[in-house]
């Protein structure tokens, strides 16, 4: 409930790396929750868009990666269309996904065996191929 | 006039009768989908990581191939369009990116394909009039909700595929047969996508939502063009079946299928079989077969 | 700077409104001479079209028709309305301009003002001056106390110049005033100097995809609400909805609507909006105890003197909710409007179906602003706002000599900073005919 | 008997929506002096007053009341159009049946009507009474008072002098410019603040049109509109300003140092010095608290040092009076006295500074020539927190209003902040940002985006001293999470308040002013820049905080107001005034001590009570006073009175 600001943590290396990984400027955000606003899987995310890319700006890199927020996003762009700034947040959405990726600490990938019978037959590869680099729990 | 045609992986499979059809619908219309000779599958998202070159080969590849054989490539799935035509205008504005990417090919594509996906050709190529001309069946009574999705319109300054709150052009298409398009908000809402391997019941909700939206302004059917939705939201119909009782289901049917009914097409070839809920009671009961 | 001939001490001021009233009577008691040029048949600009202003909610039209009342009968000031300012040479002390006064297709002269002509004419096109909330006649005046009480007709709503029939109004004036063949005439005046006064215009709502386009008939802009509100409005003060005349029991106000949004509309802040939307949702509160009022902002901007104090008691009072973030999309869903907007302060998505949804749309320039910056030779930001020739210590010379601006031509301001402007801009205008 | 003419109007429905006007108006037309009697939509429009005009001229009438809205909106429309037919204006009296009657009555139809009768029979009667009058004429010097020397009073002044006016221009400091003199860039623009002011300042300096009098206050002021007659204090400067050439010597061996106001804490200036350096004038002063000579009669360094022999230690205040047409007050701003901020350790934590402090921090001829240091250790600070809507916005406890600079100069100073200390970081702990002005949202957001400055939604409980380090307690309520931050350096955006000394000013210019202290204006939309007293306009910060360029623009507004006011060398009075009765008068001048606006003066030669018809405002206090019922008001009087009571009693 309480946190602890210093410059170091401030934007940290945690939002300089999802700035540049996304190439957006975090700083720009507006905090207006537009993307939240228009988000068709926010239903079901712990926290909005608009609150994940505030905690990586406030260097908050725990809680930004521990919810399911860009896990669950569908990059359907919605967002990135009205942001009034102009920020792709579906590109933050993927950079936060590739920072935690790319660390190769996370074992809970979804494993392929564990599907339901006969799910993988019924399901067209597309659905497959571009879920790639997004399956964690 | 032939265009050059990438089907893309699903095409070939699961969404074999929208291939089919497309290809049939052609002949009528006059011009032949001429396949590329060599293709991959084109990586089903467009890599938003600034970083990810390595992602941008598979589709750069196509459009160096592709632009060896033609000057237009045409696609079908809205997903695939979206990530060829994203990487050609990324191509196309990138010179740094294009070099490397030109580098790993061992081709030098310069970004000069047009890129049209299937309904564009109909519309600016061939002309919903032309199409009027060829309908033989005009689906006379049919009420049709047009379901856009997501990757065919955003993002707008990429796609340019239609307006980006209130696109019209699939309503012309089904004008253009002489169905009754329905408007329905959720038109241009996601349907959840690749959720459904993820997290299944968060694809279930947002197709019930659009499903919903269109049968309450009317929809007896609803028309896609892209595998992947018409996967959520015909396929997964068994899902919300069962979370929201009282839910009537309701035919999802691709746009050629549509269109090859029209022309008269004998609807055995229109590979109704892989709908996963039977459209045929409703044509029937429409005289349309 | 002497010429061949005199210093003409006589000024003109371009646009009637508020700004444009207060600089030419600020003249006019100075003892020079003033002609003020406006658009429209009368003079008021936008106030005309306000109920109540903020923070005071006194009635627009009775502290507006003393000000228009006393310029039309000012000694000094000669009123030029229904036209436009064709052209312009010369220099600061001997200006040349043209002046298109616009065809009313009503002989000014003869007409007395009696309003038979607006009873009898049987036009009812969606009124322009009540942005189309009612009907609006072919022959009208902007108000009953119009200054100049002279009716115009327009052309694009009368049964006459659309099919070539009806002539009802040449039939009922008792003074044979109506006259279908009036040509546009033009007027030359030699001004020592000039204040260009255009005011502003509102983005008209068509232009928000996302907030259906202007096609959902509840969906209105501000100006709409204000003409809703006011006693002398279509609906004599009722808050009534457009399309079906029920009254709105849950009512939301989007603020920032094109405006502080670069990416895709305005990046400036309109800086009014805050104010009105309040006044209005206050408004809205007295006369619909039991509605509820929600008001998406993204920051309150209430700096004035007493504004920060009247959102506040509209807020503890009224109970008027307002919530921190944007609204997405809203779009139609069997009779009511649904509303996706956010609250960031508990971060969830809020989903609201209203009756009705008022836009507070961004401040732009008039359509004309650029062209008649063109003629007078000034320079304007890239969105069409005057720009004055120093920000802080000279906000209303510009680079011309002998011509300055007032009010919001300048930028979007409240009529407080307004007035005060245009007399800045009247004081430099003495100062620049004293000197001479 | 007068030939009375009855106007009844309907107001849109204002009033035909409750009062039957047609049958009021029939029964009016039965009285039988009156003449005409008529009804119309609009009386005060063009054809309303149409009407009025031709009954005038074919009946004759010598007498009208016109049945519409109070007086206060159309009374002088009317009078005009009745003089335009050669009726002398007064004999035209409104009887108000909107505010008074329709608008109250609205669900008692009929009653309202017979109110409305009654109302328009009552002022008959008083018509029947009036006397003929004519407009007083008042002669008025054309000249100006401006009180107060900053950005505002300059402006003012400046147009004035280019206008032709003679200016009289008084600063309570010894130099000019007020609070712009402290500040080191301007936003948005970010232009040096004062080589533009100095050049103004200079250009007032040697205006002939200006009569610049520094280190002075207004004393007294009598009279009204036109004829003020004001003394002025020329407080001692101790130094001769004519012979002193501003060499400075006397400043350099000055023995004294004393922590300087203008410097808000951080720099020091000599017992003998100037308000800050290249000032406008450019001339030393003595603080006689600081002096060594006042204190203990030791010293007088300067004296023997001055080569023109300019100091005076003798020197008394001057009075000097003067007469002034009109008056500017633009007596500007400060800054909500930070000791009684607790909360915020102001005064008690060295690192602990308000925004003019940092101005000062940041002027290239400040106290540390530009750098942002510490007070307390002369540190660079890594941390920076600023925290705004400090005592503004908070009714319980400081001032409910919003100080509108702050959000702008706070950003402009972060903004140099990060320029200077590019490792470091600004917080800024906000509720509303507020850059509404032109030009300012685009600055600040490009400001946040460039030089990453940390918004913080949310306001500060706390700020203590932790060991070297300044502990904020504040929240960010986009996150809901305290947030804590240990600063080098915090920075608070004070409320701007009415500089000290207004609320007696006010009283003595019989101007009104609000619990806070700012300066009311007559109509807050309509009349901005006049104050409701005649003859006393309003500019700058003293009638509510604002920024530079809508300053200007309000005191380039009073100048155009004067103007228009002293363009005529005479000026016209209502006669609605008191007039006493000669043979009925005893003298007794208890009406003298009553007047509120000194109106009346004893006649010693002939014993009586006589009224100063230019300063009357016909409040009617000395006619209840009159123990001998020795003063009337014009078309006022007790018979008119009684007589239209008794049409409402009958």
């Amino acid at each position: 409930m309480k946190i602890e600001l210093t410059r170091h943590k401030v934007h940290n290396e945690f939002a300089k790396k999802v700035e540049l990984i996304s190439g957006q400027n975090l700083f720009a955000c507006y905090q207006c929750g537009n993307c939240t606003a228009g988000c068709p899987v926010a239903f079901a995310m712990e926290v909005g868009p608009h609150e994940v890319i505030r905690y990586t700006l406030l260097g908050l890199e725990e809680e930004a990666v521990g919810v399911n927020t860009f896990w669950l996003c569908a990059s359907c762009l919605q967002c990135t269309s009205r942001c009034p700034k102009g920020i792709d947040i579906a590109r933050v959405m993927d950079a936060l996904r590739s920072v935690v990726l790319r660390k190769k600490d996370r074992k809970d990938h979804i494993q392929i065996p564990k599907f339901p019978e006969g799910f993988l037959e019924r399901l067209p590869q597309i659905a497959f191929v571009s879920g790639f680099r997004k399956f964690l729990s | 006039m032939d265009y050059l045609y990438f089907p893309g992986c699903t095409l070939y499979t699961k969404a074999k009768n929208l291939d089919q059809t497309a290809r049939d619908c052609s002949h009528l219309l006059g011009f032949e989908l001429k396949e590329i000779s060599n293709w991959t599958c084109c990586g089903a998202t467009f890599p938003l990581a600034t970083d990810n070159i390595m992602a941008l080969l598979p589709p750069s590849r196509i459009l160096a191939r592709a632009r060896q054989e033609g000057a237009i490539l045409t696609t079908l799935c809205a997903i695939c369009f979206n990530v060829i035509k994203r990487t050609n205008r990324l191509i196309q504005n990138d010179g740094e990116k294009r070099e490397k990417i030109n580098n790993f090919i061992e081709m030098n594509y310069q970004g000069d394909l047009r890129v049209l996906h299937y309904l564009e050709i109909l519309k600016q190529e061939i002309g919903f009039s032309k199409i009027k001309e060829r309908v033989k069946k005009p689906l006379a009574g049919l009420k049709a909700g047009a379901y856009y999705g997501c990757m065919l319109l955003r993002p707008f300054d990429e796609m340019g595929f239609d307006d980006k709150e209130r696109p019209t052009l699939f309503e012309e298409f089904l004008e253009a047969m002489g169905a009754e398009p329905v408007d329905f908000p959720y038109k241009i809402e996601c349907c959840g996508s690749f959720q459904s391997v993820g997290s299944p019941e968060v694809a279930t909700e947002c197709s019930y939502k659009i499903l919903g939206s269109a049968i309450k302004n009317g929809a007896e059917v609803v028309v896609s063009t892209c595998p992947m939705c018409t996967f959520n939201i015909d396929h997964k119909q068994s899902d919300i079946k069962e979370k929201y009782l009282g839910f009537k289901p309701i035919p999802v049917l691709y746009f050629t299928q549509l269109l090859g009914m029209a022309m008269g097409l004998d609807y055995q070839t229109l590979g109704f079989g892989q709908n996963f809920v039977d459209p045929l009671p409703l044509l029937k009961e429409k005289g349309f077969i | 700077m002497k010429n061949n001939g005199r210093f003409i001490k006589r000024a003109m001021v371009v646009g009637g409104g508020i700004a444009g009233i207060s600089a030419s009577i600020d003249i006019g008691n100075a003892g020079y001479d003033v002609i003020l040029v406006e658009k429209l048949p009368s003079i008021g600009g936008r106030m005309l079209q306000l109920s109540e202003t903020f923070p005071t909610l006194d009635c627009a039209q009775c502290t507006l028709t003393p000000k228009t009342v006393e310029t039309g009968q000012h000694p000094h000031i000669k009123l030029l309305t229904y036209s436009e300012v064709d052209g312009v040479e010369g220099k600061a002390g001997d200006f040349t301009v043209r002046v298109r006064r616009k065809a009313a297709y009503v002989d000014w002269e003869k007409c007395t003002g009696c309003g038979l002509c607006q009873e009898k004419c049987p036009s009812k096109k969606p009124s322009e001056f009540d942005r189309s909330m009612g009907p609006g006649k072919a022959i009208y005046t902007l108000s009953p106390q119009a200054v100049p009480n002279k009716p115009v007709i327009n052309p694009s709503n009368c049964r006459y110049f659309l099919e070539k029939k009806c002539r009802v109004c040449e039939k009922v004036c008792p003074v044979g005033a109506i006259d279908y063949e009036q040509q546009d005439r033009f007027v030359e005046e030699k001004v020592g100097a000039i204040i260009a006064a255009v005011g502003f215009d509102l983005t008209p709502k068509e232009a928000f995809g996302e907030y259906g386009y202007g096609v959902i008939p509840d969906v209105i802009d501000g100006l709409a609400f204000e003409r809703l509100n006011s006693a002398s409005g279509p609906t004599t003060g009722e808050i009534r909805r457009p399309s079906d005349g029920k009254i709105p029991k849950e009512v939301v106000f989007i603020q920032c609507t094109g405006s502080r949004d670069p990416e895709r509309y305005m990046p400036y802040c309109s800086r009014v909006c805050c104010m009105y939307t309040a006044k209005h949702a206050r408004l809205y509160k007295h006369k619909v105890h039991d509605g509820q009022v929600y008001i998406f902002y993204m920051d309150i901007r209430s700096t004035g003197k007493g504004y920060e104090e009247f959102i506040q008691q509209g807020m503890e009072e009224e109970g008027i909710l307002y919530l921190r973030g944007r609204v997405s999309r809203i779009f139609r869903d069997d009779g009511k409007i649904v509303v996706w907007g956010v609250d960031t302060l508990t971060g969830k998505k809020v989903e609201v179906s209203a009756d009705m949804v008022v836009l507070a749309t961004a401040i732009i320039p008039q359509a004309e602003a650029k062209g008649l910056a063109q003629k007078l030779g000034i320079n304007t930001d890239d969105y069409g706002f005057f720009t004055e020739v120093e920000r802080k210590l000279r906000p209303v010379e510009t680079n011309m000599e002998g011509i300055y601006i007032a009010g919001c031509a300048q930028g979007p301001k409240d009529i407080a900073d307004a007035v005060a402007h245009a007399n800045a801009s009247a004081s430099k205008v003495q100062g620049l005919f004293a000197k001479n | 008997m007068k030939k009375l003419g009855v106007f009844i109007c309907h107001c849109g429905v204002n009033i035909a929506g409750t009062v039957d006007v047609k049958s009021a108006a029939g029964k009016m037309g039965e009285v039988e002096d009156v003449a005409h009697s008529a009804d119309y939509i609009y009386m005060c429009s063009e054809p309303g007053q149409q009407i009025i005009r031709e009954a005038i001229r074919e009946k004759e009438l010598e007498g009208v009341v016109v049945a519409c809205c109070s007086p206060s909106m159309h009374e002088n429309t009317f009078r005009k159009a009745v003089k335009s037919e050669g009726m002398n204006p007064y004999l035209c009296e409104i009887a108000n049946i909107r505010e008074q009657c329709s608008w109250v009555h609205q669900k008692e139809k009929e009653k309202a009507t017979e109110k409305a009768e009654e109302i328009i029979l009552a002022t008959l009667e008083k018509v029947r009474e009036n006397e003929k009058l004519e407009a007083i004429s008042v002669s008025i010097n054309r000249s100006v008072l401006v009180i107060g020397g900053g950005i505002a009073g300059m402006t003012a002044a400046l147009d004035l002098a280019v206008g032709g006016y003679e200016v009289t221009l008084i600063e309570r400091e010894q130099a000019l410019g007020g609070h712009m003199t402290q500040l080191s860039k301007t936003f948005p623009d970010l232009h040096p603040a004062l080589p533009d002011l100095l050049a103004k300042a200079r250009e007032i300096e040697g205006h002939p049109g200006i009569d610049l009098h520094c280190y002075s206050e207004m004393e007294d002021v009598k009279g009204y509109v036109g004829n003020f007659e004001l003394t002025i204090r020329k407080k001692a400067t101790h130094v001769d300003w004519e012979k002193c050439n501003g060499c400075g010597l006397c400043i350099r061996d000055c023995p004294v140092d004393y922590v300087s106001q203008f410097e808000r804490g951080l720099g020091v200036r000599k017992a003998i010095d100037l308000l800050y350096s290249h000032s406008v004038p450019n001339k030393p002063v003595i603080h006689r608290s600081h002096c060594r000579y006042f204190i203990d009669g030791s010293c007088r360094k300067c004296e023997e040092v001055c080569p023109e022999k300019a100091i005076r230690f003798k020197q008394k205040d001057e009075r000097i009076g003067k007469k002034v047409g009109a008056i500017v007050v633009a007596t500007g701003f400060d800054l909500y006295p930070g000791e009684r901020l607790g909360e915020y350790g102001y005064g008690e934590i060295p690192d602990v500074i308000d925004g003019l402090a940092l101005e000062r921090m940041l002027s290239v001829d400040g106290p540390t020539k530009g750098k942002i240091i510490r007070p307390s250790d002369g540190k660079v600070p890594k941390e920076m927190v600023f925290i705004q809507c400090v005592a503004s916005r908070d009714p319980d406890r400081y001032m409910p209003y919003c100080s509108r600079i702050c959000c702008m100069y706070t950003a402009k100073q972060a903004k140099i902040y990060k320029e200077q200390v590019p490792d470091g970081q600004p917080y800024i702990f906000y509720m509303d940002i507020r850059s509404d002005g032109k030009g300012y949202e685009e600055f600040l957001q490009k400001t946040i985006e460039e030089k990453g400055l940390l918004y913080l939604r949310g306001r500060v409980s706390r700020v203590f001293q932790d060991d070297g380090k300044v502990r904020v307690l504040g929240v960010d309520t986009l996150t809901g999470k305290m947030v804590e931050v240990a600063a080098d350096m915090v920075v608070l955006a004070t409320a701007v308040v009415p500089s000290d000394g207004v609320k007696d000013l006010a009283a003595k210019l019989r101007a009104t002013v609000d619990r806070h202290g700012f300066l009311t204006e007559a109509h807050i939309k309509l009349y901005p820049v006049e104050s409701s007293t005649k003859g006393i306009y309003l500019a700058g910060c003293g009638q509510s905080p604002k920024d530079i360029s809508d300053t200007v623009s309000q005191a380039s507004a009073t100048a155009s107001k004067i103007q228009a006011l002293l363009s005529t060398d005479k000026l016209l009075q209502d006669p609605l005034i008191a007039f006493v009765d000669e043979n009925i008068c005893s003298g007794c001048g208890i009406c003298v001590e009553i007047c509120p606006y000194e109106a009346r003066e004893m006649d010693s030669r002939r014993g009586i009570s006589v009224v100063h018809s230019a300063l009357c405002q016909g409040c009617g206090a000395c006619i209840a006073a009159c123990p001998n019922f020795a003063c009337e008001l014009r078309n006022s009087s007790s018979i008119q009175t009684l007589r239209m009571m008794d049409t409402f009693m009958t």
